[in-house]
C-alpha cells in the first residue's frame, strides 16, 4: 500500500501592511517555502477574530498562523498590541478547553522580512508534520 | 444582502511567471464549476489592455456582478482590475484578487502542489467575492489651510505659496525669529549676493501677508486627524501687528502639514583631531560667515598670512554615522576662500579637499572662479591640527605629491556639514513619519514622491529631508507647497470605502469599539446609546469589529461572513 | 591580487575594507612615521586596490609601522588601513622575509615565552622576596606582569612599584610567575599569525583557569590584545591605570607622602587612541599629593606615538636619525615638566633613551605612573 | 461607618425590610430593587417604589433563579430616572460591576446593598421545599454565624454556591454582614457616613468573628471548588470541550441567562451563521457526517472568548441548562486560568479595564518574536 506523507494545512491570517507584504517579498525574492499555507489577507492582526481561528481549527485546519507588524510598527498604531492580548487569551482558552493551542502561531513579520516569513512557514509545516493531523479533521460531532 | 452572484474568474499567466509553475488551464477548468461562477478564462497578461478588455466585455455581455482575478499581489494590480471591472459595469468593490504569483508560483517549484494551492486561493477569492457588497468611492471635505513647521527659508517660502493661493498658512517656529540658518549667512553662492539683500524682504513678506500667521518660540504639541482635516496643537506665542503675544496653546485646523524643520550644524568637537575649541585659530564655516560679514579676519590682531579650509568635516564619515555628503560645503568653502582672497589679496588661501563637488547650476564655474582668484586647491583629507608657536600646523598628505606635510596656518576653517536635528525624533513621533538611516525624514519615494511622506497630507521641505543648498531648498519648499495645495484646492480628498459600519439593531452600546479605536471613529450616540462610526475617521483596521461580540460593528469588505467563507473553503 | 589580499585579511580576522577606500589621505596624513619614512599606507591601499603592489620583499618601510592605529581611528570610511600592513607583513612572515631582529624576538617568544631572549625560568626572579603569591592559590585580581617588566632592569623597578602599590591598597592579587607567557600583541601585529594563535590557544585556558574576576596588566599592549583578541570569559581586563583610578575612587588607595614635582603625561597609543583610556591615567596623577600636572599640546587623540609598538621594539626602523621620541621629549621638556610620566613599558624604553640621546637628563626624568604613586605612599 | 440595623424579636427579615423602608421614607432613594415574594409564593426581583409593599420583600430567601445584575442593568442604564437602591448577592454585585464596564448598567444614583450569602437553592429545589414546609432560614443564619453552613437536609445548594469562594460582601455602598454575626444584637452593616447620618445610625462595632468565619466558609468551598475544577479539567483534557458539551441542544439558555452575555442578539443567531442548504451538504460530505445544529462547539468556544474574562461564577448557566451540562464549572475553570494570565478579577474594581480593550507596549515582548 502506498503511504503518502501527511501534509498539514495551515490557514494564515496576515496583516496587509507587514506580513502579507513580507509574504509578497518572499515571492519577489523567489524564496521557496512549503505550499502548505493558505493566506487570508486582513488589514491588521488586530482584526483577527478568535472565531476565525476557532472555525479553522474546528473545520480541521492543522495550523493557524497569525502574522502582524512588529510591536511599535503597527500601521494602525496599536492593533498588534491588542492582537497580542487577544491571541494570548485565545491560546489559554484553547489549552484549558483541551484543544491543542500550539497549532496557533502568532508571529511578527515585517514587510522586509520575506525570509522570516518563508522560514516561519517552513518551521510551522515541519512542526505540524511532527505533531500529526488535527484530530478535529475526523470529528463530525463538533 | 447583495445580489445573486454572477462571477467572472480570470487566471493570469503573467507570461511564464505563473504559467510555468501553475497549470492555468486546470485552474480555469476548476474555477468554472465553482458556485456562482458564470465564466472562467485564462490569459497571458490580464493587466494588459486586451486582458482588461476581456473582463469588460464579459461583464457587459454576461451581466457579471462580481470579478475575480487570479494573478499577482493585490498590492500590485488591485486598482487596475477594479477600474476594469467598473468600466465593465461591475462595482469596483465587488472585485477580489487571488495572489497566485507572489504567494504561489514564485515560492513553489512543484507544479502539482502549486496548481492545487492556486485552486484553493481561487476558491477562497470566489467565496469572498460572492459575499462582497457594492461600495461607493468616498471623498471628504478639506479644511482650507496648512501648518508649516519651521520658519527658515523653506518654511517661509512654502507658507507664502500656500498663502498666495488664498489659504491660511501657519508658521510654527521654534526660535524667536524667522530666517533659520540662512539668517546666519553673509553672502550666498554662486553669485555672492548678500543675504541681507533678500532675506529681510522675504521675512517681511511673510510677516505682513494677511493669510500667514506666525508663531515664535513655538512647538507643535499634538497632531490629530488625517489628510484634509488635521488638528494641530501649537504651544507658543502668536505674532500679531502689535508684536509677540503671550505664550499659549493654539489649536489650528488645517488640511495639510508641511515639515520644514531644517538641520543641525555638525559640532566639530566630535572630531578631536582638529582641536576645535582648543585653538582660537580653528573655526567653522559658520563662524567664518560672521567674520566675513564683519570684515574681521584678523587673528590675534594680525592679518592671517595663510588661511586653510578643511572640507567634509562631519560629512562622508562612516565612523560618525554621517555617511552622506552634505552637498553645500564645497560651495561654501569656494565662496569663503574667494571672499578671503578678495578681502586680503596677500593672504595665501588653501583648500584641502577629498573631492570637489560643486555640482548644479553655475557650480563648476564658481569653482573655476575660486581657483582663478588664487585659492589653492590641494587634495588631501587633513588628519590633525596641532600648535607651533603662535600658529597651528595642519598635518595632511597631499595625495598628488604623495607627501605628508606640516602646513602652518593662521586660520583654519572647518567646513562643517549638516546633520538631522535632535528633535527630529519628536516630530517623527508626533506625525508618525519614518526616518532614513541617516536620521533625516524619509520621503515616500526617492524619485517619484520626493516631498511626500508615508503620512498622507504631510509634506517635506528643505534640509529636514537631507542636506540641500538654498536653491534646492526653495525648489523643494515650493514643491511641498504645491503638493499641499492639491487637497486644499480640490477641496476634497479620497478616503477608503472599506470602513466600519454599525447595525444599530444589534448594537448594545457597550462602547468597547469606541475604546479600542485609535482614530476616534466610533462614538456612542448619546440619544440612542448605540455606536455610530464617523467614516471619515475610520481607517478600516477592524479593531472594533473584533471587539464587538455580536458583530454589530463590522468592516465593509472584511465582514465576518466573508472571512469565514474563505476559512471554510481553505480548510476543505 | 586585490581580492586575495582582502580575503587574506578576512582569514586573519582583520576588518580591512579595501573597497571602502576613497583615497582621501586621512590615514597617511595622520601617520606618525609618514614624514620620516617612506611608509605611505594610503598609497599602499591604492596599490593593493589596483593590483599594483611592488615586490614586498624590497619594502623595508612595511616594518616602520608602529601599529599605533591612528589611521584606523580616523579613517572616515572605516577601511582600517593599518590592517593592510599587518596582512602584508603576514605574507612576508610566511616567506621568511623578515628583519633578523624581529625573527630573533619571535623565536625567543616561541622558545622562552618572551621576546627578550631570557630564560623562561627566570621570569619571576624580580619578584623574589616581595611576598607576591601565585595566582594559582586563587586571587581576586590576576596581575599580568608582562615580558618587559619581568626582565628589563628599568621596567622591573616599575613592576616592584606596582607590587608595593597593590599590597598597600590591600588588593588580593597574584601572578602566574614562570607560567606567564608573552601575550602576543606585537606578534600578531608583525604578522606572525600562527604563533599568535598558538599563544592564544595556550594562554586563554591558563588565564581563565585562575578564576579571577579581574585581570590587570602593566602594559597597554597586553591589555589591548587580552581585551579584544583573547575573548576571555568571566574576566574583566583592566590596564593598571584604570585599576588604580578605581582604587583611588573607592578610597582603597591612599597617599601618605608627597611628590612635589611638575609632571606631564604621554598617552600610549594602545591605551589612548586604541582604547580611549585618557582620563584614568590623568586622574591617578592628579590624585598624587604634591604633583603639579601640566599637559603637552599633542595629547589624547592627538598624542604623538613613541614608535615602540607594532614590533618596533625589535626593529630600529628605516630612519634612525629622526625619531619621534626625540621630538616627544622636547615637547615634554617645553612644558616645564620635571617628570614625563608614562604608562607603558615600551614608551618608557623609547622615551628614556630619547632623553639620554637628546641630553635632557638633567631636566627631564621619565617615570612610570606606578613609580610616582609608589613614591607617594 | 460600621453600624447595626436593630433587630426586634429576632425577626431579621423584618429588620432588613425596615432598613429598606427607611431608605424610601427618608428619601435616600426613590425605589429599591429587591427579591419579593409574589402573592403565589414565588420569589422574584422587583423594583419597589411604595414602602408599604416592602412587606413582601425578602432579601434573605435562599433561592437564585437569575442573576439580579441582569435586571438592575435596564433600570439604571439611562437618565432620567430617580435614585435607586439594589439589594444584591456578592456574585450579583460582581456581575453588576462587569456590566457597568460594558455600559449595560450604571452606578450613578445607585445605592448597592450587598448582602453576605451563605448559599442558595435552585428554583425547582426551592419550590419543592416550599411545598414541603418551607425553608429553614433560621438554620441558615445560624450557620452563617458559625461558619458551619449546611443545606437543608435532603437538598443541596446550587452547584455554583457549593464552590463559591466569594460568598461575602466585598465592595458595594452598603454591606450587610451575616457571617459571624450575632443577629439578635442587630445586623452589622458597613455604610457611608453620610448615608448613616441620613438614616440616623450611630457607629457600632461589628463583632470580630466575621473575618474568621468568612475564612472558614471560603476555605471549605475553595476545597470543593478545586476538586470540581480538577475533575472538569480532567474531563476537558480527556474528552475535549466537544465531548463535555456533546449533549448540548443549542437552546442558548446558558447565554440567555448569563448576566455577562449582554449582546442584543447573539452572533450565533445572526445571519453570519445562517448557511445555504448546499453548504450543509458540503460539510456532511467533507467529514462524512455533520452535527446539527451547526457550530455547537464553536458556539461554546466563542462564548468563552467573549465573556470568560468577565465570568464571575454565579452559575445560573448551569441551572439554566436543560441538558444538565456542567456549563458553569467549565466556564469557571477556564476563566480562572485566563483571568490569571491578565491578573484580572472580574467584579473587583469598576476602574479596572477589561483586559481585551487595553494593552501595554512592554508586555509579553517575547510573544511573536520567536523564530
Amino acid at each position: 500500500m502506498e503511504t503518502t506523507e501527511f501534509e498539514p494545512k495551515i490557514v494564515a491570517f496576515l496583516c496587509n501592511w507587514c506580513t502579507y507584504t513580507g509574504a509578497d517579498l518572499a515571492g519577489t525574492s523567489r524564496i521557496q517555502y512549503p505550499p502548505n499555507v493558505r493566506i487570508i489577507r486582513l488589514m491588521c492582526s488586530g482584526s483577527v477574530d478568535p472565531t476565525y481561528v476557532l472555525k479553522a481549527l474546528l473545520d480541521g485546519a492543522d495550523g493557524v498562523l497569525i502574522g502582524g507588524c512588529h510591536p511599535g510598527d503597527c500601521h494602525y498604531q496599536s492593533g498588534n498590541y491588542k492582537a497580542r492580548r487577544r491571541i494570548i487569551a485565545l491560546k489559554e482558552i484553547l489549552k484549558q478547553a483541551g484543544m491543542e493551542e500550539d497549532r496557533v502561531w502568532l508571529r511578527w513579520i515585517s514587510a522586509s522580512e520575506g525570509q522570516r516569513f518563508a522560514d516561519t512557514v517552513r518551521k510551522m509545516t515541519e512542526f505540524l508534520k511532527e505533531k500529526g493531523p488535527n484530530p478535529m479533521k475526523r470529528e463530525w460531532a463538533v | 444582502m447583495a445580489s445573486r452572484p454572477r462571477i467572472g474568474v480570470y487566471i493570469c499567466h503573467c507570461g511564464t511567471n505563473i504559467a510555468a509553475t501553475v497549470d492555468v488551464e486546470a485552474v480555469t477548468e476548476f474555477a468554472k464549476n465553482l458556485p456562482g461562477v458564470v465564466i472562467a478564462r485564462h490569459y497571458t497578461y490580464m493587466c494588459s489592455e486586451p486582458g482588461q478588455a476581456l473582463i469588460k466585455e464579459d461583464a457587459r455581455k454576461l451581466g457579471l456582478n462580481r470579478v475575480v482575478v487570479a494573478s499577482c499581489s493585490p498590492r500590485m494590480h488591485e486598482p487596475t482590475f477594479r477600474a476594469a471591472s467598473q468600466e465593465g459595469g461591475v462595482n469596483p468593490y465587488q472585485f477580489e484578487m487571488a495572489n497566485i504569483r507572489e504567494q504561489c508560483s514564485w515560492v513553489h517549484h512543484d507544479r502539482d502542489e502549486a496548481t492545487a494551492k492556486a485552486k484553493a486561493l481561487v476558491v477562497a477569492a470566489v467565496a469572498k467575492a460572492a459575499r462582497l457588497e457594492p461600495l461607493e468611492d468616498r471623498e471628504v471635505g478639506v479644511t482650507p489651510g496648512a501648518v508649516v513647521i519651521g520658519g527658515g527659508v523653506a518654511g517661509m517660502v512654502a507658507a507664502l505659496d500656500v498663502a498666495e493661493a488664498g489659504f491660511p498658512a501657519y508658521i510654527v517656529e521654534k526660535s524667536d525669529h524667522l530666517g533659520g540658518h540662512v539668517a546666519d549667512l553673509n553672502r550666498t553662492f554662486p553669485d555672492l549676493e548678500p543675504v541681507a539683500e533678500w532675506l529681510p524682504g522675504l521675512i517681511e513678506r511673510v510677516q505682513s501677508h494677511p493669510n500667514i500667521t506666525v508663531f515664535l518660540n513655538a512647538q507643535v504639541a499634538r497632531v490629530e486627524g488625517y489628510v484634509g482635516n488635521f488638528e494641530v496643537t501649537v504651544s507658543g506665542s502668536k505674532v500679531s501687528g502689535s508684536g509677540l503675544g503671550e505664550p499659549g496653546t493654539h489649536s489650528l485646523q488645517v488640511g495639510a502639514i508641511i515639515v520644514a524643520t531644517g538641520y543641525k550644524v555638525f559640532d566639530p568637537h566630535r572630531k578631536p583631531e582638529f582641536g576645535y575649541g582648543l585653538y582660537p585659530q580653528v573655526i567653522t564655516t559658520l563662524e567664518m560667515e560672521r567674520r566675513l560679514a564683519e570684515g574681521d579676519l584678523a587673528v590675534d590682531g594680525k592679518e592671517p598670512e595663510h588661511v586653510v579650509f578643511i572640507k567634509c568635516v562631519g560629512s562622508r564619515d562612516k565612523q560618525l554615522g554621517n555617511p552622506y555628503c552634505s552637498r553645500v560645503c564645497c560651495m561654501i568653502s569656494a565662496k569663503q576662500a574667494q571672499l578671503v582672497r578678495q578681502a586680503l589679496p596677500d593672504t595665501r588661501v588653501t583648500v584641502f579637499y577629498i573631492d570637489v563637488r560643486t555640482f548644479g547650476k553655475r557650480g563648476e564655474e564658481f569653482y573655476d572662479e575660486a581657483r582663478r582668484s588664487g585659492v589653492r586647491y590641494r587634495r588631501g583629507n587633513v588628519s590633525e591640527i596641532y600648535r607651533r608657536g603662535d600658529r597651528v600646523v595642519v598635518r595632511v598628505e597631499d595625495t598628488f605629491l604623495r607627501r605628508t606635510l606640516e602646513v602652518e596656518a593662521d586660520l583654519v576653517v572647518l567646513a562643517v556639514g549638516m546633520e538631522a536635528r535632535q528633535d527630529t525624533d519628536e516630530i517623527a513621533t508626533l506625525l508618525k513619519l519614518p526616518r532614513s538611516a541617516d536620521g533625516f525624514f524619509l520621503e515616500a519615494h526617492p524619485k517619484l514622491r520626493p516631498v511626500d511622506t508615508a503620512m498622507d497630507g504631510v509634506f517635506l521641505a528643505g534640509c529636514c529631508q537631507g542636506p540641500k543648498d538654498i536653491p534646492d531648498t526653495i525648489a523643494q519648499a515650493r514643491a511641498a507647497a504645491a503638493s499641499a495645495l492639491i487637497p486644499l484646492l480640490r477641496g476634497t480628498v479620497p478616503v477608503i470605502s472599506e470602513t466600519a459600519v454599525v447595525d444599530p439593531e444589534l448594537c448594545a452600546g457597550c462602547g468597547m469599539c469606541v475604546e479600542v479605536c485609535p482614530f476616534g471613529a466610533p462614538a456612542l450616540d448619546p440619544l440612542w446609546g448605540v455606536s455610530r462610526v464617523n467614516a471619515v475617521l475610520c481607517k478600516g483596521c477592524g479593531a472594533c469589529a473584533v471587539t464587538c461580540p455580536s458583530k454589530a460593528i463590522q468592516v465593509r469588505h472584511f465582514r465576518p461572513d466573508q472571512i469565514l467563507a474563505q476559512v471554510d473553503v481553505l480548510v476543505e | 591580487m586585490q581580492a586575495d589580499i582582502q580575503e587574506l585579511a578576512k582569514e586573519l580576522g582583520l576588518g580591512l575594507d579595501l573597497l571602502g577606500c576613497i583615497q582621501c589621505g586621512k590615514c597617511t596624513g595622520g601617520c606618525p612615521v609618514s614624514i620620516t619614512t617612506a611608509l605611505n599606507v594610503r598609497f599602499l591601499v591604492y596599490e593593493a586596490l589596483v593590483d599594483a603592489l611592488p615586490d614586498l620583499g624590497g619594502m623595508e618601510e612595511l616594518w616602520d609601522c608602529t601599529c599605533c592605529f591612528t589611521c584606523v581611528e580616523r579613517c572616515p570610511k572605516d577601511v582600517r588601513p593599518a590592517e593592510l600592513i599587518i596582512s602584508l607583513r603576514s605574507q612576508l612572515v610566511e616567506s621568511g622575509k623578515i628583519p633578523g631582529t624581529i625573527g630573533d624576538a619571535l623565536m625567543s617568544i616561541f622558545r622562552q615565552g618572551n621576546p627578550l631572549g631570557f630564560a623562561r625560568e627566570d621570569r619571576a626572579a624580580w619578584a623574589e622576596g616581595l611576598g607576591i603569591k601565585s595566582a594559582r592559590e586563587g586571587c581576586e585580581v590576576l596581575w599580568f606582569v608582562g615580558c618587559v617588566p619581568s626582565y628589563d632592569m628599568r621596567s622591573q623597578a616599575v613592576a616592584k612599584a606596582a607590587a608595593k602599590v597593590f599590597q598597600a591598597a590591600g588588593v588580593d592579587f597574584g601572578i602566574l610567575g614562570t607560567e606567564e607567557t608573552c601575550c602576543g600583541n606585537e606578534v600578531r601585529r608583525v604578522g606572525e599569525m600562527g604563533l599568535f594563535e598558538m599563544l592564544v590557544e595556550e594562554g586563554k585556558p591558563l588565564l581563565e583557569s585562575v578564576g579571577a574576576p579581574t585581570m590587570v596588566t602593566t602594559s597597554p599592549h597586553c591589555f589591548n590584545t587580552f581585551k579584544h583578541e583573547y575573548n576571555l570569559e568571566g574576566m574583566e581586563v583592566l590596564h593598571y591605570t584604570q585599576f588604580l583610578a578605581r582604587l583611588i575612587e573607592e578610597g582603597k588607595l591612599t597617599f601618605s607622602g608627597k611628590v612635589e614635582r611638575v609632571v606631564t603625561y604621554h598617552d600610549p597609543c594602545f591605551l589612548g587612541k586604541q582604547n580611549h583610556v585618557f582620563d584614568e591615567p590623568r586622574a591617578v596623577l592628579q590624585a598624587i599629593p604634591g604633583v603639579k600636572f601640566v599637559e603637552m599640546d599633542r595629547i589624547r587623540e592627538r598624542s604623538l606615538c613613541c614608535e615602540g609598538g607594532g614590533g618596533r621594539m625589535w626593529f630600529e626602523g628605516t630612519n634612525t636619525e629622526e625619531r619621534l621620541a626625540f621630538q616627544r621629549v622636547h615637547e615634554a621638556a617645553e612644558t616645564g615638566a620635571e617628570v614625563l610620566a608614562v604608562a607603558c613599558p615600551f614608551c618608557m624604553s623609547m622615551l628614556e633613551d630619547a632623553v639620554k640621546v637628546q641630553g635632557l637628563e638633567d631636566r627631564l626624568k621619565v617615570m612610570d605612573i606606578l613609580e610616582l604613586v609608589a613614591e607617594a605612599m | 461607618m460600621q453600624a447595626r440595623i436593630p433587630v426586634e424579636g429576632g425577626d431579621v427579615v423584618a429588620a432588613l425590610r425596615g432598613f429598606l423602608r427607611d431608605l424610601l421614607e427618608k428619601e435616600v432613594v426613590e425605589a429599591v430593587v429587591v427579591p419579593m415574594v409574589t402573592p403565589s409564593g414565588a420569589v422574584t426581583p422587583a423594583l419597589v417604589a411604595d414602602p408599604a409593599l416592602l412587606d413582601a420583600a425578602d432579601p434573605l430567601t435562599p433561592v437564585m433563579g437569575l442573576n439580579a445584575a441582569r435586571v438592575v442593568g435596564p433600570v439604571t442604564i439611562r437618565e432620567p430616572r430617580g435614585k435607586i437602591a439594589a439589594v444584591l448577592r456578592p456574585c450579583e454585585y460582581r456581575a453588576l460591576i462587569e456590566l457597568v464596564k460594558l455600559q449595560q448598567a450604571s452606578l450613578d444614583d445607585l445605592v448597592t446593598v450587598v448582602v453576605d450569602c451563605p448559599g442558595t437553592y435552585t428554583v425547582p429545589d426551592y419550590e419543592t421545599m416550599r411545598a414541603n414546609g418551607g425553608v429553614d432560614r433560621e438554620a441558615l443564619l445560624a450557620g452563617a454565624r458559625t461558619g458551619e453552613v449546611a443545606p437543608q437536609e435532603g437538598y443541596a445548594f446550587r452547584d455554583a454556591c457549593q464552590m463559591c469562594e466569594r460568598p461575602h460582601a466585598e465592595g458595594g455602598d452598603v454591606q450587610v454582614w451575616l457571617f459571624g454575626a450575632d443577629l439578635s444584637a442587630g445586623i452589622p452593616v458597613s455604610l457611608p457616613d453620610d448615608l448613616a447620618e441620613q438614616l440616623g445610625f450611630s457607629p457600632a462595632e461589628a463583632d470580630g468573628r466575621r473575618a474568621e468565619v468568612v475564612e472558614k466558609v471560603v476555605s471549605a468551598r475553595t476545597q470543593v471548588r478545586d476538586e470540581r475544577f480538577a475533575e472538569i479539567r480532567q474531563r476537558l483534557e480527556e474528552e475535549g470541550i466537544e465531548g463535555v458539551f456533546a449533549a448540548c441542544i443549542r437552546c442558548h439558555n446558558c447565554m440567555t441567562n448569563c448576566p455577562i452575555c449582554y449582546c442584543k442578539t447573539c452572533l450565533f443567531k445572526s445571519p453570519i451563521f445562517e448557511h445555504e442548504p448546499i453548504q450543509y451538504m458540503n460539510w456532511a460530505r467533507r467529514k462524512g457526517a455533520f452535527r446539527l445544529p451547526a457550530d455547537t462547539t464553536l458556539f461554546h468556544l466563542t462564548r468563552l472568548n467573549h465573556m470568560v474574562l468577565s465570568c464571575i461564577g454565579c452559575g445560573v448557566c448551569t441551572d439554566a441548562c436543560p441538558a444538565d451540562l456542567p456549563v458553569g464549572r467549565v466556564f469557571r475553570a477556564v476563566g480562572q486560568e485566563v483571568q490569571a494570565v491578565f491578573d484580572y478579577v472580574p467584579g473587583r474594581d469598576v476602574e479596572e479595564p477589561l483586559p481585551l480593550v487595553t494593552f501595554k507596549e512592554d508586555e509579553w515582548t517575547e510573544v511573536g518574536e520567536e523564530e
